[in-house]
């Protein structure tokens, strides 16, 4: 089953900070709801891991990360990861990303363009749901994406007020890292504390459905 | 039969409950109680269970398989692979189609779900939990999931196994992906007719995959004797002899040595006809542990890896007079096999019988043409409650009536009347060669359609159609359907070189009571009922005594199983056959017994009488005790006989369908109103059993029209195996039945049946899509493709502009 | 995993069985304790073949955990029977499927009895349109439902005429 | 289909339950019904360590009156919503939906419940909730916390249930006198999902709507309210033209995902016509 997403995501911050994260394999996965990179083979080979919570199923994929372009010029960057479950399902997202420039100075847009193909059990029974699924897991990762280069130190414009969540109504304190915490990492690898997996999101809900409501408006 | 009017006469007939008595099921005792013995009901000492690590890509290379992890499973003894399989030579298996297919997969998945390693551990739990630890790296490959693209040129070689070879087992191969092509009828003359018809139409339709999904799974316990050398295997199987052949052949154990067990069976539908890789993957297990070994298949294994029905892609033509008079037929069929040819036809026959598609129809001249191809899909091709390509067959014919008719402008029952073959045309020779033993389908037609008030029907129709505010379409759907059964007279019909025969050994005890035993093997048609029956009313003994044995290999005779409408028209006639050489020692007994000649005896339901002294008599009884002690000189002591039945020919069961349907126009929804069901099986033996058949053929019919599919994606995903999306309709969805009947013996067979159990799914599948494509016929629409799920009703609406 | 002691009455009859927390009810029925009645058709708890009942209940084993059944009464298809006062007797939902040819391949019938019985004791006499419903959970493969449905019929007759005597 | 290994505990207060909850983590699952998690299990989706099973706390279940409101004990499974007298008097619309729900045997498992926790929009008892005006109380190791339904479904399978709490009840407004209701669920079978369901509860006075509460099953990644088609009927006259305002509105709103059921627009437009119907059915029965 083939999924494909096309999703622009403005951030808060310059071009050139969310350059630096997006030219970093390390921290563009760690934006990543439960992703990790565990080994680099080569200049553009990793291995990894995704760890993606979908209900009360939890899927663990292993495999590999292949950067297939990085052009700094265009801030665009092109990667293709691949992975298994052992439970029987596999799956593939070829991934655009670009960076352009914000309609107001210091700000900018991440544009991805993103095909995901799954194979197994997954599709056959998790068909219905990969789509608000995978939307939901590329809004936390933009989420996350733009704490970590908020975090980036060049030019480092005033904390935006979203990148700092609050539990809203709820009785609980987050357990899951708050995003500001990667303030404090050294450039220029931030490393926003890995986000667990996905369901971690409803803590940071009152975040999360403003950008849904409003700046995203539906799938086309 | 001549029913006798005296009411002692009459009495001693009912004693019997024989031919023609709706007599209550002798297997149901054990059924009701819970003490059914189902394959999975079987447990032996020391006993293995196996379970089954699969591809979940449609098309990939295996990289690697790591055992290491699964073997570190507590309760995993052992974990098998292709690799493991060849030295043993039985990484791959020889088919019923004359193709091989993998056992485990030999470095290549074609399909998704195909059988990768297999797990045996001590308990189900740890073997399932084995196979989640079984690592396998796999390469993915281009998928190919739609002939058409598979037999572009440019298309990815799916059986590399099969490179350069030129020819198949039934001729010649024109692509890497082409399996055959066969053909029947006259071509040329075909093309003739159609070259000079003032009318024609040609029609595509698709009749999708789908799949048999008994409720039962299929299975096997495998138990192999070090000691004794000797092979049991306990098996979901409708053709035990078969498989016992086929076991033999592929192990080498001598067949003497092998036993195949088929007990009761929970549907078969024909999903248990082939030889699946788990049956060959317990029996080498069991082999190499020297243990029992049991192999369960879950519902999804099931769904997407056993036996697939149908997805054959149609182009029909007829060719007419402006009348409606048919002149000519074509048809071209592109058959989706899947990834290996495992179809469950005769091996002379690689679409089955589909050349009964001339159907019921007087039509001169015909041709056909059937393009077997590989796709990434699992592979199967079974005659799901029907005979081999018959439903197929007619759908093809009677969707074609159909288009004809409606560019005709005619009514699509006077254009069936008008063609229909004449009750005094039988026996009847068909253009594709078939000889239709017997039929009045004129007078069928009739019947049904004065039972449904047709007329007023279409006029009720008529109006509705003249009404723009009318919230709901109504559909009329009538067929007239012809099938072929009772495969098959051996001169053209054979499994891998044996005849398509089938068998029965009777015995009859010193006390007058009898066993029966059988070639074939029921999986719910109430076989132990209706045989008893037959040699009952054959023998006059009372079917209440008549033990009734199918299945297992050791003590029933060879036999070729139970599919394909067979049972019956094969095996019951076997069994009156066998029972007439009883009768004819008997009457050799009874002369002797009563001191007259054999001439001078009459046969009276249950006993000789004296000509013209009735009450000088010996009963069946009399006569099987004086079989042991008591026999004229020169005769066999004993009351036994076998038979091995050759049929002559095949039987041409018929029905006449009607189905009226409303569809909502806001959502789609098709409601069946009304389905009339008229069925002429010829004799019939237990009218119970047959309405009973009927029911349930009927029901499987619209779970296939209505909602059965098994979509792939693009990846070859087989999405909906479970039974929260494949269609099985519940008592809720289920529509009420009313069935009739006429009867029209078949000439050739003993007793004059012919098979009833698959005609009502034959006939009943292109009755629904007649009925909702009749509901849009005034819009111009020709064809619906199957399931009419409302989903697709209502894309329907849509593009005809009158959903709401 | 450490096994639980479950105690769990089955057919009247008193057992305390050793199972592991995953064990599913089916497979506790039909491999500890060689009830093979209760069968399994799906696995996803759409089908019913395993249907039977928990004190009072419907319910299907496939999706039940035994040692969910800790202090339960169960009734399989196998004590049907022994519900009645006299030995042997079948019970009416079991005469019922057997007269009206309620059952074919028989692998759906021991749910369809346990559930049949269930439904009949909610509602003793119910409608064709009742019936359907209350036998939607359990799907058959082989009858078309018809016959079923005048199973069911019978043994309602049959246990209000009983009724009306005892009455 | 076997599911993995876990441990199994059986706690008798909600307490109890929530003790657990918090010692055992994340790899802890509560388990209600069973229905959802078991399949998911047995196909090896979800692999949890320990299960919390919540059928033998007696305080979560039964169904009892507070005040104005119903509440409901969210381990009550669905058959016993339908047979409920209460409930019937009270709130008639949860004593009458369940029946679309799963079938006979499923529904004597199933609870309220494990319906609504579970997140997924495919469920019936969201919808259900959000036209009733539902309340869920929710319970952690600090206390209780009230979360009205609108507010707690937050995308699929995410809802606002954190994960050391408990759903432990369903507080439902008693409907007014008069008040009409309906659910109309489109399926492709029994037992199955939604293709699209539409929830209503009205009033009428004097020829016109005085209160409209409109939600949605199955279309969208979560149950939705349809507000908009909800003032589309607020202070109009019931008429083909306002109940295909209120339909065009609901049908607005609708985001679903294409599935075998059907495609996005199949979905869009089959919500549409189950508004249609059940505000048809929900104004029958207004009084």
């Amino acid at each position: 089953m083939e999924v494909k997403l096309d999703k622009r995501y403005p951030l808060e911050v310059s071009i050139e900070q969310a350059w630096a994260v997006l030219s970093d394999i390390r921290a563009t996965a760690a934006c990543m709801p439960g992703a990790a990179v565990t080994e680099q083979v080569d200049d553009t080979h990793y291995k990894g891991t995704v760890r993606s919570k979908i209900g009360p199923a939890v899927m663990q994929f292993g495999g590999d990360i292949e950067v297939k372009a990085l052009d700094p010029a265009t801030k665009s960057m092109q990667m293709m990861a691949k992975g298994a479950d052992k439970s029987g399902s596999s799956a593939s997202m070829d991934l655009a990303a670009t960076l352009e420039p914000g309609e107001t100075a210091g700000t900018s847009v991440l544009v991805g363009a993103a095909t995901v193909l799954v194979s197994g059990k997954l599709a056959q029974f998790g068909n219905r749901l990969l789509v608000p699924v995978s939307d939901a897991m590329l809004a936390q990762f933009a989420d996350n994406f733009r704490a970590a280069a908020a975090a980036v130190p060049v030019a480092a414009p005033a904390q935006s007020a979203t990148t700092a969540p609050t539990a809203e109504g709820t009785s609980h304190a987050p357990t899951a890292p708050a995003a500001p915490a990667a303030v404090s990492a050294p450039a220029p690898r931030p490393a926003p504390a890995p986000v667990k997996e996905l369901n971690a999101i409803a803590l940071m809900w009152t975040v999360f459905k403003n950008w849904i409501a409003g700046l995203f408006g539906k799938r086309a | 039969m001549n029913a006798p009017t005296d009411p002692k006469l009459l009495e001693r007939k009912d004693a019997l409950q024989g031919m023609g008595d709706s007599r209550l099921r002798k297997e149901d005792a054990r059924f009701i109680q819970g003490k059914g013995n189902y394959v999975d009901d079987i447990k032996l000492p020391g006993m293995m269970h196996m379970d089954i690590v699969r591809s979940p890509y449609a098309h990939a290379r295996i990289k690697s398989i790591d055992k290491s992890e699964a073997l570190k499973v507590p309760g995993v003894v052992a974990v098998l692979t292709a690799e493991d399989l060849k030295p043993l030579k039985l990484h791959w298996m020889p088919t019923l189609a004359g193709d091989v297919a993998a056992v485990l997969a030999d470095g290549k998945v074609h399909f998704q779900m195909q059988e990768v390693a297999v797990v045996i551990a001590t308990d189900r739990y740890a073997a399932a939990d084995g196979v989640e630890a079984v690592q396998v790296e796999y390469e993915e490959l281009p998928v190919v999931l739609d002939p058409y693209e598979a037999l572009k040129p440019d298309a990815p070689v799916l059986r590399e196994d099969l490179a350069g070879k030129t020819s198949g087992a039934h001729g010649p191969r024109e692509h890497h992906n082409h399996i055959f092509t066969w053909t029947a009828g006259d071509k040329a003359a075909a093309d003739a007719a159609f070259a000079s018809a003032p009318v024609t139409v040609s029609q595509h339709m698709f009749y999708p995959r789908v799949h048999p999904c008994p409720l039962e799974t299929c299975g096997c316990v495998a138990s192999f004797d070090p000691v004794r050398g000797e092979l049991t295997t306990f098996m979901t199987s409708q053709a035990p002899h078969v498989v016992r052949t086929v076991v033999s052949l592929l192990s080498g154990i001598p067949e003497s040595k092998v036993r195949i067990v088929s007990p009761d069976i929970g549907g078969g539908f024909g999903n248990k006809v082939g030889v699946y890789p788990g049956y060959v993957c317990a029996i080498v297990a069991s082999i190499v542990l020297g243990k029992p070994v049991k192999w369960i298949e879950d519902r999804v294994e099931n769904i997407s890896s056993t036996a697939f029905a149908r997805d054959y892609h149609m182009d029909g033509e007829l060719a007419a007079t402006p009348d409606g008079k048919i002149l000519g037929l074509r048809v071209d069929v592109v058959a989706d096999h899947g990834a290996f040819d495992a179809c469950a036809d005769p091996t002379k026959f690689p679409a089955g019988l589909f050349h009964i598609c001339s159907g019921s129809y007087d039509i001169p001249a015909a041709h056909c043409s059937v393009k077997g191809v590989y796709t990434n899909k699992a592979p199967g091709g079974v005659a799901y409650r029907c005979s081999f390509r018959v439903t197929e067959a007619v759908y093809l014919i009677e969707r074609m009536v159909d288009v004809l008719a409606q560019k005709l402008g005619m009514d699509k029952a006077e254009i069936r009347a008008k063609n229909f073959i004449r009750k005094e045309q039988f026996p009847y020779t068909s253009a594709f060669g078939f000889e239709y033993d017997s039929g009045d389908y004129h007078t069928a037609l009739n019947k049904v359609l004065d039972a449904v008030g047709y007329k007023a029907l279409r006029a009720e129709q008529a109006a509705r159609r003249a009404d723009p505010n009318a919230t709901h379409l109504m559909g009329i759907g009538l067929v007239t359907f012809t099938e072929v059964v009772g495969a098959g007279p051996s001169k053209m019909c054979d499994i891998l070189g044996v005849g398509m025969f089938d068998s029965c050994e009777i015995r009859i005890h010193p006390t007058g009571s009898a066993i029966a035993r059988m070639g074939t093997i029921t999986q719910g048609q109430g076989h132990q009922t209706t045989y008893a029956q037959i040699l009952a009313t054959e023998l006059g003994i009372p079917s209440e005594v008549i033990q009734v044995e199918e299945g297992d290999t050791s003590t029933a005779p060879y036999g070729l199983g139970t599919y394909g409408s067979r049972s019956t028209p094969v095996a019951g006639a076997a069994i009156a056959m066998a029972a007439r050489k009883i009768h004819a020692k008997a009457r050799k007994i009874a002369a002797h017994l009563l001191e007259v000649g054999e001439n001078d005896l009459d046969w009276e339901i249950d006993r000789f009488n004296v000509k013209g002294d009735p009450a000088r008599h010996k009963t069946m009884k009399d006569i099987a005790w004086a079989a042991y002690n008591n026999v004229p000189a020169g005769l066999e002591m004993g009351l036994e006989a076998v038979h091995y039945y050759d049929p002559p020919n095949f039987t041409y069961p018929f029905g006449i369908y009607l189905c009226v349907v409303d569809i909502d126009r806001a959502t789609g929804e098709t409601k069946v109103r009304r389905f009339y069901a008229l069925d002429d099986c010829g004799t019939r033996i237990n009218p119970m059993i047959i309405e009973g058949q009927i029911h349930g053929g009927l029901t499987e019919g619209f779970a296939v029209a209505m909602g059965q599919q098994m979509p792939f994606d693009a990846q070859g995903n087989l999405l909906g195996n479970t039974l929260m999306d494949y269609f099985l309709p519940t008592a809720v969805e289920t529509p009420h039945w009313e069935t009739d009947h006429t009867v029209t013996p078949s000439p050739h067979h003993p007793i004059g049946a012919k098979g009833v159990a698959e005609s009502p799914h034959v006939g009943s599948i292109p009755t629904f899509t007649a009925a909702v494509v009749d509901a849009f016929a005034h819009l111009g629409v020709t064809d619906m493709t199957m399931p009419h799920t409302s989903y697709r009703v209502w894309q329907q609406l849509v593009k005809s502009g009158v959903a709401l | 995993m450490p096994k639980k002691i479950i105690n769990v009455t089955v057919n009247g009859r008193a057992h305390e069985e050793a199972v592991e927390p995953r064990t599913l009810l089916v497979h506790f029925l039909r491999e500890q304790l060689n009830l093979t009645g209760a069968h399994i058709g799906c696995e996803t708890s759409h089908c019913g073949a395993c249907t039977v009942d928990i004190d009072g209940k419907s319910v299907k084993s496939c999706t039940h955990l035994a040692v969910q059944c800790d202090g339960s009464e169960v009734l399989t298809v196998e004590g049907l029977a022994s519900l009645s006062k006299e030995a042997g007797v079948l019970h009416a939902v079991q005469e019922g499927f057997y007269k009206e040819h309620g059952l074919q391949c028989g692998f759906c019938t021991p749910g369809m009895l346990v559930r049949s019985y269930r439904l009949l004791i909610d509602n003793p006499n119910p409608s064709e349109d009742e019936i359907r419903a209350g036998i939607s959970g359990n799907l058959c493969r082989c009858t078309g439902y018809q016959n079923i449905v005048k199973a069911i019929q019978y043994a309602a007759n049959k246990l209000q005429q009983a009724q009306k005597v005892t009455a | 289909m076997i599911p993995p290994a876990f441990d199994y505990h059986a706690p008798r207060s909600v307490n109890e339950a929530i003790g657990l909850l918090g010692s055992l983590g994340a790899d802890a699952k509560l388990l209600a019904g069973g229905h959802s998690l078991l399949p998911m299990m047995k196909l090896r989706f979800a692999q949890p360590a320990h299960l919390i099973d919540l059928n033998r706390i007696a305080e979560l279940r039964g169904i009892c009156e507070d005040g104005g409101d119903v509440v409901i004990g969210a381990m009550t499974v669905e058959n016993d919503l339908i047979g409920n007298a209460l409930l019937r008097a009270k709130v008639p619309l949860l004593a009458e939906a369940p029946k679309l729900i799963a079938d006979p045997q499923v529904r004597n498992r199933g609870t309220i419940g494990g319906d609504i926790a579970h997140g997924d929009p495919a469920n019936d008892h969201p919808a259900l909730s959000l036209a009733v005006d539902a309340t869920f109380v929710l319970q952690g190791p600090k206390g209780t916390r009230q979360v009205k339904a609108e507010d707690f479904y937050l995308a699929t399978y995410m809802t606002a249930l954190a994960e050391d709490e408990i759903l432990v009840s369903i507080r439902v407004p008693a409907f007014a006198a008069g008040t009409g209701w309906a659910y109309e669920k489109l399926k492709r079978k029994t037992g199955d999902w939604a293709t699209a369901g539409a929830a209503v509860v009205m009033r009428m006075a004097a020829g016109k709507v005085t209160h409209a509460r409109i939600a949605l099953t199955n279309v969208a990644p979560t149950a939705l309210r349809a507000t908009d088609a909800e003032n589309a009927l607020l202070g109009q006259p019931l008429n083909d033209a306002t109940v295909d305002a209120a339909a065009q509105a609901a049908r607005a709103i609708c985001d679903p995902a294409e599935d075998l059921r059907g495609d996005r627009d199949y979905k869009t437009a089959m919500a549409g016509h189950m508004v249609k119907r059940a505000i048809r059915a929900a104004a029958a029965r207004c009084a």
